[in-house]
């Protein structure tokens, strides 16, 4: 039962973690003053006997006040949250610096093609691994995601990134690792029967490491 | 039993006007111009021929506000659909 | 209420409602007839030339399949031991009479083992019961794609499970495929009569209790496409026929 | 025992939408026709802007003139039916069956027609999945005068012409019985809902259709 | 549309005189015969809903566990009593539809819509009373047609209530045909009698309100339900109209939502989300409808801002519709799209947050009588307040790529549906309950099976913020899949126990409902001492409900009006400083 929201590893996390943050404040205060409020109207307020409540019909003023300030609050959260949002998930958001991920969702696995050592993708020294996505840290990432059957969602949680997959569609994303290590992926949108096991594991390895594996798949893969 | 409503309109002659618009659409669709043209003649002309129809046959010309209002309240429900899902498209 | 709801599909199960097959035994009455005679086929099929490579299977994130091989999991599209080919299914195609046929009353079995089916290629008899396992600690999901049969797609989350499902048409061959794991294919040949095989490791395959007659017999292999010969056996006799592929 | 209120239309006139209940209600149900006629005919203009290769030139594939005539038919029904209800507002019985009976014969002409045109459509290899394989317009599509595929386009263009025939089926039917009705001397100027309610249904409808004729056949 | 052509007198006429029990119980025209039917209906499938919950929390709460007497679900369901994650699937998508269509929606819409609106208007019956009996009857079928799902080859549909294309559109993602195939027919013939429903209820309530009944003289509740039946007019048509489109993909092959033939899946996300965000208020308006007529009764009060609440019920009506894509925030539509549907689903928290505060004005300084009805008005205040808030941090479209289909979102339907409009369900429920049956439910029944609902509903649904914020994901069969969601399974097996306890807790009711029907205390005509025109004829009302139709004289809440010593004046009690209303309700 905690409200902190999990580790994070990716440069969007904090920023989406901050707007939680200050929602949560907000709603917070509201949820004390309300529930505070009418716990203690129904104390102050029980029924007793010979006493008649006071004859009201309400009082514009104060009609005013509680549309007023919960508008402005609203109004002022959603502008807060529209700009990171188009950095994240506008048309043409993702920075031209970043690495191109080839990745396939199909009932009920996840195919990572990697554009091996000449930068390119749709080259002949390309590979795929299967569930297993490597990308190097401080180093934005743009992922060209299609789905071959239904629609699957690709969500990684300590990155906070999430987006449907819809066959047909497709989506490219972009996000920018900040921690090395192993985090898990998850498919968040029902895909069927398997969808509780469609999960796969991105491995963030320092820039030069990274290099070094790159260079090691791709001689396998020409091997082959 | 429709006191609000003494002498009726010449059905007939909505009827002949129908007609006559439904023969400018037949001719319109078949002309050489750019696509974009025809499709606007067209839905205007549709629109118009709707309209005949609405207002005469249906009698809205003749019901009080309270009536029209209902029989126009759907209409911008069913554009707000179509055009917030066309943005998928046009950008 | 959860008693009600069950005890309905119960009811509805008993009256073949239910999709699953508790125990329901078709063609029962089949099983009554007896062999139609004592004649039998026996061959080898041969494979001429290199056998192509199989691919290696990235099983990464399956440690447990990974554990049952030692060295690492080829998938096994041409298996040739020795110039013989394996997983080549052999049918009778035409010649046999008027059935009705003995029905094979023991189910046929298709093991999920290290993340691949064994047997890799099946055969079974229209109604007979299909024996789906999974000996992996893991969950499999079965999804056969018939055309013109009834398809199904089933799942097999826990080690041990076993499922059992029929086909009602004969039809050559239905794949089978697993989604949790996109390289497990298997396929099953089903034929409203009893006279088919499977090639072993070993290439051999054997088509027994037969009667005396002059039978068109096909041999179908998943990638290397099919074989056909014609055999004639007096009753009791037992033939010998020889397929051959080549890559 | 009841309300006055409902009792005698008069006093309901007063009241609230300044008409009958039946009225009042079909308008309501028309709101709610609109609503589906809408999830229909706006997933067309969707689904055709989304991938306008798919549609074939008008009278490619669909035949123009049959469905002219049909629309012909469907404006004709309803300046009958129009007629129907000038009738009985002067209380002329005898123009009020008839014109009833005009309406319900070209109502069910309109059915039959397009009846027709799906036969057509079908036998020359056009349903609602798209080309028959082998078909006359397969053939057609093969030699690159139709679309490649018209799967969406048979799709849209079968659920929306059907769907609106449906109701047509409807309309006549619910005529027929206010047909009857009007046999048996039901309906007067002092009192025809039944009369007016239908007609405005019936003119509904045949409203939809000059919309679906427009932008499924002309456009 | 024969039915609405036949003259209303002869409809009411032929009813005056003793009826055979057939057409009095079973096929009758009576509005409030109708209602009782809806009330056993939806009851029913409430319990089915929440059997089936039980059965998911079980799989959730102790996976890879045999569910006690699960053994007796055939292996196609549960093999030794352990779920199949189809079946589980099946589950999730029953248990939604279940409970939003044959639940919630009937209980609020069908139930009180029909029971409450003439009563509480004044009128006999409703406008169109065969259409009223059509639109029961055209529902059972629809049930009937979603049960059967369970029982065909295949299982039920599994695709989630949302039956998103194209998993829901080919079987061969799924498996499910025939099962997916009921699913929608049985939608669209739903759809049909609601659109009937609603039509009567509209009809009714703009020409048969009594004399002196004028638009801003109506109860919270009549205008709420007036809303919600523009919204359930307008909306459910989108549905059927897509349902039929889903259904033609199953069946005859036509490719609406496949995108390998130019087909469009977004384009049903948009249709259903276009029914399905005004069918979030259908679900939650009448709601705020009832509460405000109870909390009004229970304080002693005037309803605080009468007016503010009628415009913000209209708002959130009218708001209801320009919000859809807030549920697609994730699913790849135009992001600029995104944007604007998050500012006007801000916006739609401020009507919200009208009502909220004026429901606390009408407590402030009043004389708060807390009986059954009142404390479930409370206790829906208090829940709907914390639904609410959640949803502000899912408005955010930016933050819902982080909770986007985790329990957060599953939280926040709960405390709205259940703590929202549930709750406000068991309040109106034993508020006209005497009206209904002529007899007062257990009071003593009634407090035990508030507390205990209360208790451990907040015990099961409040946890499941905090592993939503931890990224748990919804629909998931088996979470321990997932390293980073075995750490909460602990908090799993919390919920789950939580949640048959609660479950369980509803036994109180279920006793409480059959037993006072049968030997409850008799009820006076006004045990509650409300205003409402319901209260002015016997319990349970006659068939006509008053003999004259009676007059009106003020608005729905004077309570503690200085006029009078007792500390309420009914609508239609006549002052000596009262006129009679003239025949004309027409505004001025």
């Amino acid at each position: 039962m905690s409200w902190i929201l999990p580790p994070s590893a990716s440069t969007f996390a904090a920023q989406i973690d901050f707007i939680y943050y200050v929602i949560l404040v907000i709603t917070g205060i509201a949820f004390v003053v309300v529930e505070a409020g009418l716990i203690w109207f129904v104390i102050k307020y029980r029924a007793r006997p010979g006493r008649k409540a006071y004859y009201t019909h309400g009082n514009i003023t104060a009609e005013i006040v509680w549309t007023t300030i919960p508008a402005v609050t609203v109004v002022m959260i959603g502008l807060m949250s529209g700009g990171l949002w188009n950095e994240i998930k506008g048309r043409d958001s993702v920075p031209p610096d970043a690495i191109p991920f080839g990745v396939k969702a199909e009932q009920f696995e996840w195919t990572f093609t990697y554009r091996g050592l000449d930068g390119e993708l749709g080259t002949a020294d390309d590979f795929s691994l299967r569930n297993q996505l490597h990308i190097p840290v401080n180093q934005p990432v743009a992922l060209s995601i299609t789905s071959e059957d239904v629609i699957h969602a690709f969500f990684v949680p300590a990155f906070r990134v999430k987006q449907d997959i819809v066959p047909g569609l497709g989506a490219t994303i972009w996000f920018e690792a900040t921690e090395t290590g192993d985090f898990e992926i998850a498919c968040a949108e029902l895909c069927g029967l398997g969808h509780y096991r469609m999960r796969a594991m991105v491995t963030v390895h320092s820039a030069e490491d990274y290099q070094q594996w790159v260079t090691s798949q791709t001689t396998v893969a020409l091997a082959e | 039993m429709e006191v609000t409503q003494q002498k009726h309109p010449n059905y007939v002659g909505v009827w002949v006007g129908l007609a006559v618009l439904t023969l400018l659409e037949l001719g319109v669709a078949f002309l050489g111009w750019s696509k974009l043209v025809i499709i606007l003649l067209l839905v205007g002309l549709a629109l118009w021929k709707a309209l005949l129809v609405a207002l005469y046959y249906m009698h809205l010309r003749f019901e009080g506000n309270r009536m029209r209002i209902f029989a126009i309240a759907p209409l911008p429900l069913a554009v707000i659909i179509v055009i917030a899902v066309l943005t998928e498209f046009v950008w | 209420m959860r008693r009600l709801i069950a005890t309905t599909v119960l009811a509805t199960l008993a009256c073949g409602g239910g999709g699953g097959d508790a125990g329901t035994s078709d063609g029962g009455g089949a099983a009554a007839v007896a062999p139609l005679g004592s004649a039998s086929i026996a061959g080898v099929i041969n494979f001429e030339g290199a056998p192509p490579a199989n691919p290696t299977i990235d099983m990464a994130e399956e440690p447990d399949c990974v554990a049952k091989y030692t060295d690492g999991p080829i998938d096994p599209i041409v298996v040739v031991n020795d110039g013989k080919l394996a997983n080549v299914y052999v049918r009778i195609v035409s010649g046999l009479p008027e059935g009705p046929y003995p029905m094979l009353s023991e189910p046929a079995v298709i093991d999920q083992d290290g993340c691949l089916y064994h047997p890799r290629v099946l055969g079974a008899m229209v109604g007979q019961s299909i024996e789906i396992r999974n000996s992996d600690p893991m969950l499999h999901n079965i999804k056969a794609i018939p055309t013109e049969n009834r398809g199904f797609n089933i799942s097999q989350p826990r080690e041990g499970m076993t499922t059992t499902r029929r086909f009602r048409v004969p039809e050559i061959m239905i794949p089978l495929e697993c989604n949790v794991h996109g390289w497990m294919n298997a396929y099953v040949g089903v034929t409203d009569h009893p006279y088919f095989a499977t090639s072993g490791e070993d290439g051999t395959f054997a088509i027994g209790g037969l009667p005396a007659g002059t039978y068109q017999l096909e041999a179908w292999h998943e990638t290397l496409g099919t074989r056909t010969a014609e055999v004639t056996i007096s009753d009791g006799a037992s033939e010998t026929v020889d397929f051959s592929f080549s890559g | 025992m009841a309300h006055p209120a409902v009792m005698r239309p008069p006093v309901q006139r007063e009241i609230g939408a300044d008409v009958y209940n039946e009225k009042l209600g079909m308008w309501v149900f028309l709101g709610s026709e609109v609503m589906f006629f809408t999830a229909l005919i706006g997933s067309y203009i969707i689904l055709r802007v989304g991938a306008p290769e798919a549609w074939a030139d008008p009278n490619e594939i669909l035949a123009v003139p049959i469905t002219a005539v049909n629309t012909f038919l469907l404006i004709c029904s309803s300046v009958t039916m129009v007629k129907a209800f000038a009738s009985v507002q002067e209380d002329n019985q005898e123009a009020l069956k008839w014109w009833l009976v005009a309406t319900v014969i070209i109502g069910a002409a309109f059915v039959g027609v397009q009846m027709y045109e799906y036969s057509q459509l079908v036998h020359e290899g056009f349903v609602p999945s798209g080309y028959v394989p082998g078909s006359e317009l397969a053939e057609r599509a093969a030699h690159g005068e139709l679309p490649a595929s018209v799967g969406i386009y048979g799709s849209s263009f079968y659920t929306m012409t059907g769907f609106h025939g449906f109701h047509v089926s409807a309309g006549v039917i619910c005529l027929s019985f206010v047909t009857w009705k009007a046999f048996r001397g039901k309906y007067s100027a002092a009192d025809h809902r039944g009369v007016e309610v239908i007609g405005l249904y019936w003119h509904f409808v045949d409203l939809v259709w000059i919309i679906l004729f427009t932008i499924v056949y002309l456009i | 549309m024969a039915t609405s052509a036949v003259p209303l007198e002869q409809a009411v006429h032929s009813e005056a005189h003793e009826l055979p029990f057939i057409r009095k119980y079973i096929f009758s025209t009576d509005h409030k015969i109708i209602g009782i039917q809806f009330l056993l209906f939806s009851l029913l499938f409430l319990l089915l809903g929440g059997m089936l919950a039980g059965m998911m929390r079980w799989q959730l709460g102790f996976p890879d566990a045999p569910m006690p007497v699960g053994t007796i679900l055939p292996e196609t369901m549960a093999p030794d009593g352990i779920l199949l994650p189809e079946f589980y699937n099946s589950l999730v998508t029953m248990h939604g539809t279940f409970m939003v269509f044959f639940a919630i929606m009937p209980l609020l819409v069908g139930v009180f819509g029909n029971y409450l609106i003439p009563l509480k208007i004044g009128a006999p019956d409703m406008a169109f009373p065969r259409l009223n009996m059509a639109s029961f009857w055209i529902a059972v079928p629809a049930g009937i047609l979603m049960l059967a799902g369970f029982f065909v080859e295949g299982g039920h549909a599994a695709a989630g209530w949302t039956a998103y294309a194209p998993l829901s559109a080919d079987p061969e993602w799924t498996g499910v045909s025939t099962g997916q195939q009921l699913w929608l027919l049985s939608l669209a013939i739903l759809g049909l009698s609601s659109i009937l429903g609603a039509t009567n209820y509209i009809s009714t309530i703009v020409n048969l309100r009594a004399p002196g009944m004028t638009w801003f003289r109506l109860p919270l509740s009549i205008w709420a339900l007036f809303i919600t039946a523009i919204l359930v007019l307008l909306a459910i048509p989108i549905l059927s109209g897509a349902a039929i489109m889903l259904f033609f993909d199953q069946t005859i092959g036509t490719h609406f939502f496949d995108p390998t033939d130019g087909g469009q899946p977004l384009l049903w996300q948009h249709l259903f989300w276009y029914f399905g965000h005004p069918e979030v208020y259908i679900l939650i308006l009448p709601a705020m409808g009832v509460v405000s007529d109870i909390i009004a009764n229970g304080s002693r009060k005037p309803v605080f801002g009468y007016h503010s609440m009628v415009y913000a019920l209209i708002a959130i009506g009218f708001l209801g519709w320009i919000v859809w894509g807030h549920h697609m925030f994730q699913s790849g539509m135009n992001p600029t799209l995104g944007t604007a549907f998050m500012i006007s689903t801000m916006l739609i928290a401020v009507p919200s947050a009208i009502k909220v505060f004026n429901w606390m004005g009408t407590m402030w300084r009043g004389n708060i009588r807390l009986h059954v009805p009142m404390l479930h008005s409370v206790a829906f205040v208090a829940m709907f307040v914390i639904g609410g808030l959640s949803g502000v941090f899912m408005a955010s479209n930016t933050f819902d790529i982080y909770i986007h289909d985790t329990y957060f979102i599953v939280a926040h339907i709960h405390y709205v549906l259940f703590g929202g409009s549930l709750f406000a369900i068991f309040g109106a429920i034993t508020f006209w309950y005497p009206k209904m049956f002529g007899r007062m439910m257990n009071s003593l029944l009634g407090k035990i099976h508030f507390w205990l609902t209360f208790v451990f509903f907040n015990l099961a649904f409040f946890p499941m913020h905090s592993i939503g914020l931890g990224g748990h994901m919804r629909r998931l069969y088996d979470p321990s899949q997932y390293q980073f969601l075995q750490p909460m399974q602990p908090i799993n097996k919390f919920i789950s126990i939580s949640v048959f306890l609660l479950l369980a807790s509803q036994i109180f009711f279920v006793i409480n409902f059959i037993m006072s029907w049968f030997n409850g205390r008799k009820a006076p005509e006004n045990p509650w001492e409300d205003n409402g025109l319901e209260w002015s004829t016997p319990s349970p009302p006659p068939h006509g409900n008053w003999d004259k139709s009676p007059a009106v004289y003020r608005g729905p809440y004077e309570f503690s009006s200085p006029l009078v010593e007792e500390d309420f004046l009914p609508q239609y009690r006549k002052l000596e400083t009262d006129e009679e209303p003239v025949a004309a309700t027409r505004e001025t």
